[in-house]
């Protein structure tokens, strides 16, 4: 995919309490995030929490309320978008209604007249990778959504920039050419070097292809964590629920026979962490399945709390049933009550008194 | 039972001269309950003839209306007018009707009848500065009375600054629009007639009038005393104001903007003479509509008289400007004490003794437009005077010809 | 079945079209079928009928040197404004369209044009032009030394000063329709076209522009009509003046239909000026409406 | 340095503007100065000159100038509530219907656009008279209300309206007039109100038409006010015709000042992938 | 939600034989698919393969080039969309720019003259389900692309037609907000028991959602079956790759060495139906591992061909190891070679010798 150019490496992108207002609302605010250069990083959240207007500021198309943008070391906070060098799939596509597909996909190398034999391999080679080939010469207008999409994701990612910026830009895929979509971007974005930002509600994809993950709520840093710890640790019961479907389950302590007296923490296991055991710490009893394809998904409830167990298929379970769950002493996570922190101090605590 | 009569007028020389003519009418109908006249504002010269035509063809004629003059011919060729002879039977009509001047009669009856009275009339007069002269060393109360004076007072006049750009032209002599008029002036001085009465021969071609439009052109190439090129007629009281020309010839239709807006003394003098004084007369006459009743007609002719009976007609002259077109107009009070406070009126009423018709043709418009733009063509120095004017007369010919 | 949904649409068209189609067929299609067939006949004088000449008028006209005279000008004249006009027009759009110091007032001065009526603006312009005193000549005296220049009385000028009082007029009223036109286009458009390094021309030539095509082939359309049509200001500035020289087609049909009152020969010449304009604007229109892109 | 080169581009931008602008109301402010200077300043300009009411006074003595705003305030409301009507659902047809003869017909509104009115004013005087509407108001207003010019101006805006939107307004059940009632009017305000300046301007100036067809004072525009003072015998006399001038096209203008905030409305298109 | 209007219940959908064109291209190829009132019938498949238009027929959006449209069980093919009685979720959003989200909601019951009352009780619910309460007054362009796909969902539910046509309105939605939306809107459509048409690209939405899952490729019918049966019983090797993440691994039935002599059948089973299991029939070799959070997927080879497994996180398996896999009988999908048909006469045959 570099063509004829050197491979160009990434640069860091660094915000500053970055802040946006509208009037009342305030969209983002005082985030601070640096992200390393040739790293991939996914903003996560839920809609509306301000992913796009982050985006949106590091390209330089929103202005900054306050705080500073830093790129490659640069403040590049007042200045246009034309002269940041980078490039970015739009949540809404944004494609050129009176262009074709390709006129759309090389529009930045005619702006930057890369020459004309470049052009159209470079071209043919994202157009193939993207399954647009028989495509080129229609209009927007005459695509499907998913196509759009795709010719949104060409336009960026044949300027090979230092930067992208790529806003949910696999959203309307189905699930086939999401998978090939996503390991192409990666391989991409690993080849050549660049500095990757990606939005998307889909943590798969946030898991499966991020460096980092930056989880955003309403506005403001929630935490920003390689994908594993977000998993495994997540800094606060909202970064705890967020993540992972069906979400973690919360219990307040006492909601356990056996913590009557616990302060008032949150406890939480995961779905797929608990597993039916004969005689486990858990018993809760069965109030409705969810069939998944390979699993079943149980809703129960334990002390008036509900949450829900994924469960093999292989062994069948009935509503109404009683059924006793385990679970592995590291699966547990304890939340201070008053403060949301993370208490990873409290952890076997808590476990052994489960089990006792 | 009342008559009712629509009059049509143009207004041409301001605002006043609208709201003299309502007041005037508003004056008749209440001395006159059995008539009611609705005097209907029609824009200017063109656009009431462009208005009369219309509602005529569209069924509508007005009764009465005043229109150029020159547009007799015209008239009379759509079969628009009738001649106000049939409503003046008695001998005090036809009295009235020879208490005109003559000057302006002549554009007025055609083929023995009488088909406008004259009412908004003008003539054009030459206006000096008398400031300007006294600078250039001239008697500041005595214009030039001959051509040649003028070419000599207009030598002294014309000034210049370092660089050589003149900044004070001698005279100005409008050409924009209808050149004809003015320079009509020139021929009329020089011993030629441009139509005849009839209206279906022109004379564009006479050598006199060759003569008089190289004296007019002469006047910017050879002896520099005029600036080149067409010369507005809009902005010329304005550059007589601002100093730009020490003397301008324009209508006596000016005499009350001048008055009011010029900020030096000025005389106001008869257009110089070459063989013989002469000028040109202008203006509106008042015609019948035909379709209206005999009662109609009646009614309006009665209309006409009284407003062109002397108080009345002293009463317009004073508002306008124009010049009163009866004699016994100026010999009431009112237009004697108007005299004497302001001489330059009389100007133009003398004139009139020297005045001619007014370019006039079947046909007018297309006939003075051939004739302008062979006028213009001189002026700018595109074609020589001799071939032009022989030009225009050929086609002047083919139009007239059918006509007699 | 679809025959009958089909018809239905139809139906509604037509239904839509109607009492528009009744005050155009009103007022002017059948007014301008009588102008044309008047053509074919004598001007009716007086007592005169108007008789059937055939194609004579029409041999006339070819055989008038004053109509190819004022058709030259009118070529001349629309090559003049119509390409400045439009281009300013836009800039003017794009300019006012932007945060711009003092937008309300540099956006009502290039509206002024549309506001005052163009005869009393004949007058002033009168005045900028006239020679000695006029404010040209002034400034240009006053800058530069130059002499007194008559523009509006010298026949190698006269029409180009026609030509910038017009520009002046078309461009301050066509920006309003591509002021309007401007507010349409999405503006994450223009975004991504940022996004992808394209500077501001680059956004105009191959974003803004483009998508401005419906209201530009509107404008264009208008503006070579305009070019036909605009004589107002003639009337004032130079009354056609010097010797035909700023006398364009439409100020000579004037001239021949309400100051000769020739109504035939005007008619023939309003013929020859439609079936112009026709082959100019109506078969502009069609070819390049399809090459727009609406949507 | 990018910033330097933004700032200058910035620059010129503002001063190309502004010197344009100037130039472009250069016309209007030549009428300012002499409409409030005594007629002495016309071709001087003093910054001291002393100022002057009179010409305003004097113009507006010269016609019965309230009547005639009230009526050409009567006549371009007519005239534009029909345009609006007539040219809207035209266009509409134009833009989104199909049937037979829509390319004939449109040629036809086109040339309209061709055809001078004044060119038809004998036969449109004897259309009115026919209908008994000379000396009135409407007798202005109708040759003016079909607009070949609205219609195509409509035209133009509707084609450019997302095809999603007037979908997804049917699939909600609105007939196609609560179409183009709900979707494409309020989507071509800025083209509205464009027209409807530019038409209420014509209007307001239009002059010869009016001066032929009405007689009277309750029934004629402002222009035939104005007319009076471009008199030809005398010269012209800038200053009155100028306050005349201002005088008539003043509620235009302050129209303008007024409605121009509403061209640059930045809703428009988002909602749509 | 039904406000004081009484339920109504949805009408069947019927498409016959329906092809779209546009010039060359075919959309929609001779389709026909019976959708049962009251159903929830989700359409899947590929981008490009003809959702959208589909959807766009069945609201009358779009000319039917060939067959019929049923609704309710009258021909509905000319008739315009405004008599269909229907709603539609677009793509696209289509939302009103210049009306605010309250606007934009009730637009089709002011159309309706719906009273105020009950219009201002409707919008209070709608919009209170989906999180909009405190938005109503913003316009479109004011929102995130999550809000507005929101909005869009709204205008679509609260007319309580009896169709309701909805093409991927969760696509720009977090996990989270989605997992409510779907519970949502499937509680809304058994409630008031419209009949819906839900073009999704999510399987899982799909799978849980639907009664019927319509999968469409290239225009035609793939299959058209319950949720279940398409998963347990895929018709082609397409559906059986399509529908399932990761897809059914593939295998050509002569990959295995027991089956060398087999015809040219396909083999077909799914990932998360594969275990480890010492001594199993299969024996591969891992090449690469991908985490999942929960689950690691294994990229395995076997006899030339590669596919997945799915194995639980706590049974590490490295790269380079040598693995033997098992899977229940039932697991195996046998596929015909010339015509791609399903042949379960053939799997206990297949199966057997596999485990021999
Ligand atoms: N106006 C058009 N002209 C030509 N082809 C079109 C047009 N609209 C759609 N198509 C083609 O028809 C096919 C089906 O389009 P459709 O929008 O139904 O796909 P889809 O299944 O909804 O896909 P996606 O999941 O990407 O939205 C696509 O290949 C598309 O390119
Ligand atoms: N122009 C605007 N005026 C006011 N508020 C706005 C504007 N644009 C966005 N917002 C608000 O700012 C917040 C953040 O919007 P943003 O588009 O960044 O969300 P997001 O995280 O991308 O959400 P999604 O996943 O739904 O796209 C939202 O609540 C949105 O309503
Ligand atoms: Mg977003
Ligand atoms: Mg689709």
């Amino acid at each position: 995919m570099t063509g004829d150019l050197p491979p160009r490496t990434g640069k860091p992108i660094q915000l500053e309490s970055v802040t946006r207002r509208w009037g009342e609302t305030t969209a983002v605010d005082g985030l601070s995030i640096h992200i390393p250069e040739g790293s991939f990083t996914a903003l996560l959240g839920p809609s509306g929490c301000g992913k796009s207007t982050t985006l949106r500021m590091i390209a330089g198309l929103e202005n900054v309320s306050e705080g500073r943008v830093l790129i490659g070391g640069e403040d590049v906070t007042g200045r246009p978008s034309s002269k940041r060098d980078l490039s970015m799939v739009f949540q809404s596509y944004a494609l050129f209604p009176h262009l074709s597909v390709a006129e759309n996909i090389i529009f930045g190398l005619k702006v930057r007249r890369v020459g004309r034999a470049d052009r159209d391999a470079r071209l043919a080679r994202v157009a193939g990778l993207l399954g647009l080939s028989t495509l080129l010469e229609r209009k927007p207008g005459q695509l499907s959504g998913g196509q759009q999409q795709r010719v949104a994701l060409g336009r960026a990612i044949i300027g090979e920039k230092p930067i992208c910026l790529m806003d949910e830009p696999l959203s309307n895929l189905d699930a086939k050419l999401r998978h090939e979509m996503r390991v192409e971007i990666r391989a991409l974005q690993q080849q050549l070097g660049f500095t990757m930002v990606y939005v998307t509600h889909d943590q798969v994809e946030a898991i499966t292809m991020a460096d980092q993950v930056v989880l955003l709520n309403e506005g403001r840093l929630e935490q920003a964590a390689a994908p594993r710890e977000l998993y495994e640790k997540p800094a606060s019961p909202f970064a705890a629920r967020f993540v992972g479907t069906p979400p973690m389950n919360l219990f307040p302590a006492r909601a356990f026979g056996r913590l009557a007296n616990a302060a008032e923490h949150q406890l939480g296991i995961r779905p797929e962490a608990m597993h039916l055991q004969d005689g486990g710490p858990v018993t809760a009893s069965v109030r409705a399945l969810e069939y998944l394809g390979a699993d079943i998904l149980a809703d129960c409830v334990v002390g008036g709390t509900a949450f829900q167990v994924r469960l093999p298929t292989t062994k069948p379970v009935v509503p109404g049933q009683s059924i006793d769950l385990g679970f592995e002493s590291g699966a547990l996570h304890v939340f201070d009550g008053q403060t949301g922190r993370r208490r990873d101090d409290l952890v076997s605590e808590y476990g052994a008194q489960l089990r006792s | 039972q009342a008559v009712d009569l629509q009059f049509y007028f143009p207004v041409a020389v301001g605002g006043k001269a609208a709201e003299t003519i309502q007041g005037l009418t508003d004056e008749y109908a209440a001395q006159n309950p059995d008539v009611t006249i609705d005097a209907v504002y029609a824009g200017s010269y063109q656009d009431t003839v462009a208005k009369a035509i219309t509602a005529s063809r569209g069924g509508n004629p007005p009764q009465l209306s005043v229109i150029l003059s020159v547009d007799m011919f015209t008239l009379i060729d759509e079969d628009l007018i009738v001649p106000f002879d049939d409503y003046l039977t008695t001998d005090e009509d036809k009295k009235w009707v020879d208490g005109f001047y003559p000057a302006f009669m002549e554009n007025s009856q055609t083929g023995g009848k009488t088909y406008g009275i004259p009412f908004q009339r003008s003539t054009p007069v030459l206006y000096w500065n008398k400031e300007a002269f006294e600078a250039a060393g001239l008697d500041p109360e005595v214009a030039p009375a001959t051509w040649d004076e003028m070419v000599e007072f207009g030598k002294k006049l014309t000034k210049k600054d370092a660089s050589g750009n003149v900044t004070q032209w001698g005279v100005r002599i409008p050409s924009s629009g209808f050149p004809y008029w003015l320079f009509q002036g020139l021929a009329i001085e020089n011993g030629a007639i441009l139509a005849n009465a009839e209206g279906n021969k022109t004379n564009f071609d006479d050598p006199k009038v060759v003569e008089a439009l190289q004296f007019l052109v002469d006047l910017s190439t050879e002896y520099e005393i005029m600036a080149p090129g067409i010369v507005e007629w809009g902005a010329t009281p304005k550059a007589f104001f601002e100093g730009q020309t020490a003397m301008m010839w324009t209508s006596t239709g000016n005499l009350t903007n001048v008055r009011d807006n010029a900020p030096f003394k000025f005389g106001v003098a008869m257009l110089p003479e070459k063989v013989q004084r002469g000028a040109p007369t202008g203006g509106g006459n008042f015609y019948l509509f035909k379709g209206a009743s005999d009662e109609q007609n009646k009614a309006a002719v009665k209309f006409v008289q009284w407003i062109t009976a002397p108080e009345q007609s002293a009463k317009w002259t004073i508002a306008t400007g124009y010049v009163a077109p009866r004699p016994e107009t100026w010999e009431t009070e009112t237009m004697k004490a108007y005299a004497a406070d302001f001489a330059p009126a009389l100007v133009a009423r003398d004139q009139l003794e020297f005045a001619k018709a007014e370019l006039s043709t079947y046909q007018n418009q297309r006939v003075t437009g051939i004739f302008n733009d062979a006028l213009a063509a001189v002026i700018t120095g595109k074609k020589d005077a001799a071939t032009a004017l022989k030009e225009a007369q050929a086609e002047a010919d083919k139009i007239l010809a059918e006509y007699r | 079945m679809r025959g009958l949904v089909f018809r239905r649409e139809w139906i509604t068209g037509w239904l839509l079209l109607l009492p528009a189609l009744v005050f155009l067929f009103a007022f002017t299609h059948i007014p301008a079928v009588t102008t044309i067939l008047n053509s074919f006949f004598s001007t009716p004088r007086g007592r005169r009928q108007a008789k059937f000449i055939g194609l004579d008028n029409y041999e006339r006209m070819i055989g008038d040197p004053v109509f190819w005279k004022v058709l030259w000008n009118n070529l001349w004249f629309a090559l003049g404004t119509i390409p400045v006009s439009v281009a300013l027009a836009i800039v003017m759009a794009l300019w006012v369209n932007e945060k711009l110091l003092g937008r309300s007032f540099v956006r009502m001065a290039y509206f002024t044009p549309t506001v005052l009526p163009l005869i009393a603006v004949a007058n002033i312009w009168l005045f900028f032009y006239t020679p000695g005193f006029g404010l040209f000549d002034q400034i240009t005296g006053f800058l530069f030394g130059w002499p007194a220049t008559n523009y509006l009385g010298d026949p190698d000028t006269a029409l180009n000063a026609i030509i910038v009082v017009t520009v002046w007029k078309e461009a301050g009223f066509f920006m309003i329709f591509y002021l309007a036109a401007l507010q349409s286009i999405p503006v994450n458009l223009k975004e991504a076209a940022q996004i992808e390094g394209a500077g501001r021309w680059t956004i105009f030539r191959r974003i803004t522009f483009p998508l401005l095509m419906p209201t530009t082939l509107f404008v264009c359309v208008n503006a070579v009509i305009n070019s036909f049509r605009l004589v107002d200001h003639i009337f004032i500035l130079t009354d056609g003046g010097p010797d035909n020289a700023s006398a364009l087609l439409l100020f000579y049909i004037y001239e021949v239909a309400f100051r000769f009152w020739e109504t035939a020969y005007g008619a023939t010449l309003t013929v020859a000026l439609l079936i112009l304009l026709s082959l100019l604007a109506i078969s502009q229109f069609f070819f390049f409406d399809r090459k727009v892109h609406y949507k | 340095m990018s910033g330097l080169a933004t700032n200058l581009d910035r620059f010129l931008n503002v001063f190309a503007a502004w010197a344009l602008a100037l130039i472009w109301v250069l016309p209007l402010a030549y009428a300012v100065w002499t409409a409030f200077h005594p007629a002495a300043y016309e071709a001087r300009f003093e910054l001291f000159a002393p100022l002057t009411l009179e010409n305003f006074v004097k113009a507006w003595d010269a016609a019965p100038f309230a009547r005639y705003f009230l009526n050409t305030f009567i006549l371009v409301t007519m005239i534009l509530a029909g345009q609006f009507i007539l040219c809207t659902l035209a266009a509409y047809a134009f833009a989104r219907f199909a049937f037979p003869g829509r390319n004939i017909l449109f040629a036809l509104v086109l040339l309209q656009l061709l055809v001078m009115p004044d060119i038809l004013m004998v036969e449109n005087y004897q259309t009115m008279r026919l209908l008994h509407l000379v000396d009135t108001i409407p007798a202005i207003a109708l040759p003016y209300v079909a607009s070949g010019f609205g219609i195509f101006l409509l035209r133009q805006t509707f084609m450019t309206v997302p095809k999603e939107l007037d979908e997804a307004a049917r699939i909600e059940g609105a007939s196609f007039l609560t179409v183009l009632w709900k979707v494409y009017i309020p989507l071509a305000k800025p083209t509205y109100l464009a027209y409807g300046l530019v038409s209420v301007s014509h209007h307001w100036n239009n002059f010869l038409w009016p001066l032929i067809v009405t007689n009277s004072v309750e029934t004629r525009p402002v222009t035939v006010g104005l007319s009076v003072f471009s008199a030809i015998d005398s010269g012209v006399e800038w200053s009155v015709i100028n306050a005349a001038t201002l005088m008539t096209s003043g509620p235009l203008l302050l129209a303008f000042l007024l409605f121009q905030r509403q061209f640059v409305q930045s809703f428009m298109r988002a909602g749509i992938k």
